[in-house]
């Protein structure tokens, strides 16, 4: 059964509801893992996909369904294949509230999505002693392609480090920023700490020095509105996998200037306007970034996947996201021994529905490992950001994080489990 | 246009719709082969499609040729349907008679998108001939307006913007003749929809460099970017995204095509110090 | 219902058998187009899929499923995920008969394996004045990275034609290659003109000066048996999607030793060993190549479609082949008008089973739009090989390419379809 | 190593294993700080694993520590399992008895895999220290064996396949002990399988440079290249691929994980000359 689609409701009832009115919506929750029923808390890792988009992957490729090539081709499939391709184009850029859909480029993850940004508008632009800077709390995805540029370029990184309260540091980061800076590239919400990024006053910051500001939204675009027309950010950087939709596809957003200023990157088909053995024209923007036979059953699952956020109302995911949230962190707050990353629900800005954890004398994988035979499915280890790992003096943690079909209970549940876990060990 | 729409819907059958464009290509006259340039080609079609247009009396006649029967045939649609109009008639005319003409269902997009693409180039030869009528009957001076892109463009938005209403050509549309067309457009539909206590549109495309120039480069694109702010009590309420989303449903048609970017100010008469 | 499984049955046997016998397996064939049962013959561009793979991909998403983000997880359903994602690569490994699994990098196509290659191997290897040679026959991904990569590096590009029956012509192929050529990269089977290239001798041929092969098997490894020990090319890339499998994924094959020599491209997750603010080291391949999350569910996919192919047995998909490409061929072949592009059946190594052809005097797209108002889908257009089409003074031209699920019947349909269209326009 | 094995197995609860892990880790000898070096250190464990060797008449004794508990007490299993055993028995224990625990169930990939590699560092270590005893042994002299990498490696391969029987220790297993493991492997199983007409095996690791030195290096992988010609009746009326698949199917544990490239010539008798 579809989500009712609320308006704005009041942020408590929608928390208290959202769990129960969604769960239904996702068929792989409903299962047993090692005998116990499966809490699926890792979805900062990555998200279930509702049946509603899963059908519409099913609707492309099954009975009566469509699946082809997309552009150029003149045959009714492919037409309809190219048509669906380039809605969930519009879906995206509606969901993000971006100026027009030539301004979504797709890309495998958000990972590539770096990395494309890193070998053109990078590439082309930055020069020896240009200066990056990004934070010791990034996305190992927001630091090496940094580092392979700067290798090949000699360029300067610079990384904010922390606050007290451990989020990033913008007094700090302040400093870091000097007319050198060509580039800022941050974490809107961190899949670490939690920590919630201020993006206007860093894109003041940026582009008070005429540097540009590019924020990974992998956190953020799944679990809270987003809207590039306000955010500040020149470019954003996003998942599908982590929001609903299927896996081998994320998007770029870029303002549709600053994308035309961009040279190709990868060569191939759909990218290009005219070939010729002595060179080649080059598509406009988005196409000249998408070559090759794309993901299309993965694209249109996105654009269900947008739609399928959009009808819950990204407002009630966030109140209901606030609230779990805040149970989740005080709940563990009161277990001895556990020590939390990150800021304080109590913080300016909030912190994500993720509390990233270690507790004293227990390794996090023996944690999740006990966890898990529980039917508790929570990420342990490096997270994908060792430095600020080796920032805070350790090596890994376990890290909780719900989503919209979560609930109020789970979370009780998962501190009961994790509870029983430090007294397996003591 | 509007008979011919409907002489085609009157077509029930796909084929039947092919055989008629087969029948109106066989009737365009003759394409001189020397304009078979870049210039008069429309981009993006899966075959080649070429167009010119002549100024008689004020009114445009048209003619078009194609490599591909079909595209020749819908090219002649267009010909018979667009030619004895005036340039405004034409700059000012909505696509949708295209949705009419039903031939989504038998079209492919590649196909339909080749057709707007068409009907793009000649509003655009339309528009260069508008100015051209300007520029000749403006004593200030524009004359040399007809050079190709580069500095000239920069503050030829505003220019023009002045100039806008001073040759109305009793052309037979409620709106008067405009050089901005979607600079009004966006103007009169927000004014319907929002009644704003404040309402300001500032076409900005100048600033954008890369975007060739604003008369008779290949990449002509117009007016591409707009600082719109708006003042309106029907934002009460409504958080910043879904004021946004309103002014962008509202202004869906333009921003669908020409306008790349639209920066939006939207504010309640309380929020403006207006109530 | 699953195929028959059958071991080397007789050619003609199993070409009358195979199109019907798989035909149930896709359900998405089964439907109307323009009031007209749908004719796929655009499978040079994409396949469809059946429901075996599909089914997979839903047994990863849907009820009791296992969907999670891969490697590093300790709970039940990444174990489980992990688990599947490399037996996939396993299974993508026997199908091409690569020695081992850690030889297979997944890519989003073969586009972007091409230009993984051009921009680790390529841009750690070249240096200005080396030669790369190509052939005028090379789909657009295979001539725009290596445009891209000369730019860079100052690389001569050089381009084979083709002999008179249009197939790559192997002595000025010979004669192109000199001791400065570093790379030869050749198309196996060409999606335009059929032709299959004797790549042992190729092998030879650039071997023979030190120099390494490339071969896009786009259109091989879906359609015939394809052995990297025997095939004598160094390198081989290919896409999910014309093979049975999901969009959003392809890969790379290459032997280990020679992966290993490569430099990392994208940054990110999974492709480290460890990061530090000061820089970071690389994982070993595959891993070292697929920065980010991957698509996990499309590498599981493709793994099904491996196994789909396999039980069909690839000899008898590429005797079905054979005999409908051959039909196909002379058929056309007795139509007024209709010249077709590439090599004849009769050539020393066959040619595809897929015809590009044009009618003199109908525009490719005119008899493609009248063919799909009947039902009948095949592609037009420069089919993303505009520097062959240059070649034989066309701009553009028809291709229909049957597949396994295709019969006889349906090429005879196809024909009758075309002779109507041309009468069309008569 | 069968009594821990069957000991394990008995328990059928996965949280009691787990208890049973943590009771094995408070039975470990201490682990002196100072080895906990990268040379120690398991590859690929979710969590840090260190494993030392000691030498005592011919049997080697282990000591193992971890930061996670119940990786602790996985190494302290092979401890006990393994201390005690010759270094060629260690060096020729297939990793069978580890599915047989049972704790693929219980345990996720990378635990497991850890588990493997545990496993694979005192192989690593008992081949080593096998290395040392035959240099010691040998009056030829390898003495200068210990060198860790570089040019020393080239050759290596071909001295010790000549030198390798000369010292059987009468360790109780049916086969000789050797210097080159995978190389008798593959050579045993395509012999009993295949019974070959003609069977080369020739291991060309050290041509692949890259690999790292043949000894004491971290990156050392010992026997990883190799190069076989068969020629066996029961290729008649195979494929070249499906030969390769049978060659490969009976070798697959060796190509599981030490051996990166195996060059095929797989020929019947006929085709061979021999019929």
């Amino acid at each position: 059964p579809a989500p009712q689609v609320q308006d704005a409701p009041a942020a408590a009832a929608a928390a208290a509801d959202l769990g129960t009115a969604t769960r239904a919506d996702f068929p792989i929750l409903h299962q047993s893992v090692n005998e116990r029923p499966l809490m699926y808390l890792d979805n900062a890792a990555t998200s279930q996909k509702p049946r509603q988009v899963l059908q519409t992957m099913d609707e492309y490729y099954g009975e009566g369904g469509y699946n082809s090539n997309v552009h150029r081709g003149v045959h009714a499939l492919s037409a309809r294949a190219t048509a669906a391709y380039e809605a969930a184009r519009e879906k995206i850029a509606g969901f993000i509230n971006a100026s027009s859909p030539q301004e979504i480029v797709y890309t495998r993850n958000a990972t590539e999505a770096i990395n494309l940004v890193a070998n053109t508008w990078g590439a082309a632009q930055l020069r020896e002693g240009d200066e990056v800077v990004l934070s010791v709390a990034e996305h190992h995805s927001n630091i090496v392609p940094w580092q392979l540029l700067a290798q090949r370029r000699g360029l300067v990184l610079k990384f904010a480090e922390l606050t007290g309260s451990e989020e990033v540091d913008l007094e700090k980061l302040a400093a870091l920023i000097t007319p050198r800076t060509r580039l800022v590239s941050l974490v809107h919400v961190s899949n670490m700490l939690g920590c919630v990024l201020p993006t206007q006053r860093v894109a003041e910051m940026a582009h008070g020095v005429g540097a540009k500001l590019l924020l990974d939204c992998c956190q953020s675009v799944p679990n809270m509105p987003v809207d590039v027309q306000t955010l500040g950010a020149d470019w954003i950087v996003a998942s599908s996998h982590k929001m609903c939709g299927p896996t081998g596809i994320g998007f770029l957003w870029a303002r549709y200037s600053l994308l035309e200023q961009m040279p190709p990157w990868m060569g191939g088909g759909e990218m290009i306007q005219e070939v010729r053995l002595e060179g080649s024209t080059y598509a406009e923007p988005p196409s000249r970034f998408e070559a090759g036979t794309p993901a299309i059953a993965e694209a249109i699952g996105l654009g269900a996947a947008c739609d399928y956020l959009s009808g819950l109302g990204m407002e009630r995911v966030a109140a209901h996201e606030r609230e779990l949230g805040a149970h989740l962190y005080w709940q563990l707050r009161s277990i001895d021994r556990v020590r939390i990353y990150g800021p304080s629900p109590e913080a300016r800005l909030g912190r994500a529905a993720l509390a990233t954890f270690n507790v004293e004398g227990i390794h996090p994988t023996d944690i999740s490992t006990i966890l898990d035979s529980t039917g508790v499915a929570v990420r342990s280890g490096h997270l994908c950001t060792q430095p600020v790992h080796r920032h805070l003096g350790i090596s890994s943690s376990v890290r909780a994080s719900p989503y919209i079909y979560n609930t109020k209970a789970e979370v009780d549940a998962f501190v009961d489990a994790l509870k029983d876990a430090i007294q397996f060990f003591t | 246009m509007k008979t011919l729409v409907q002489a085609f819907q009157a077509v029930p059958d796909p084929m039947a719709r092919y055989k008629q464009l087969l029948f109106f290509a066989t009737k365009l006259q003759p394409f001189p082969v020397e304009e078979h340039t870049e210039e008069n080609k429309v981009k993006g079609c899966v075959s080649q499609v070429w167009v010119i247009a002549e100024l008689r009396d004020d009114k445009i006649y048209w003619k078009a040729d194609s490599d591909s029967q079909l595209t020749k045939g819908l090219a002649a649609l267009l010909v018979q349907g667009l030619s004895g109009c005036t340039p405004q008639e034409i700059v000012r005319m909505p696509p949708d008679f295209i949705a009419q003409l039903g031939l989504q269902q038998s079209l492919t997009p590649s196909r339909n998108n080749g057709f707007l693409n068409m009907f793009k180039l000649m509003q655009k030869k339309a528009l260069d001939m508008y100015m051209q009528q300007q520029a000749g009957s403006d004593s200030e001076g524009m004359a040399a307006s007809a050079s190709s892109g580069g500095d000239g463009a920069a503050g030829a938005g505003t220019a023009e913007q002045q100039q806008g209403s001073s040759n109305g050509n009793g052309n037979g549309n409620n709106s008067e003749a405009s050089a901005t067309p979607v600079a009004d457009s966006i103007q009169r539909k927000l004014r319907e929809e929002l009644q704003p206590l404040r309402l300001e549109v500032v076409d900005n495309s100048h600033q954008h460099a890369g975007h060739g120039g604003y008369r008779g480069s290949a990449t002509y694109s117009g007016e591409t970017h707009f600082n719109v702010e708006v003042v309106s009590a029907r934002f009460e309420g409504l958080t910043s995204i879904k004021r946004h989303r309103l002014v962008y449903q509202i202004l869906d048609d333009e921003l669908r095509s020409p306008v790349h970017a639209l920066s939006l100010i939207t504010k309640t008469p309380a929020e403006a110090g207006m109530a």
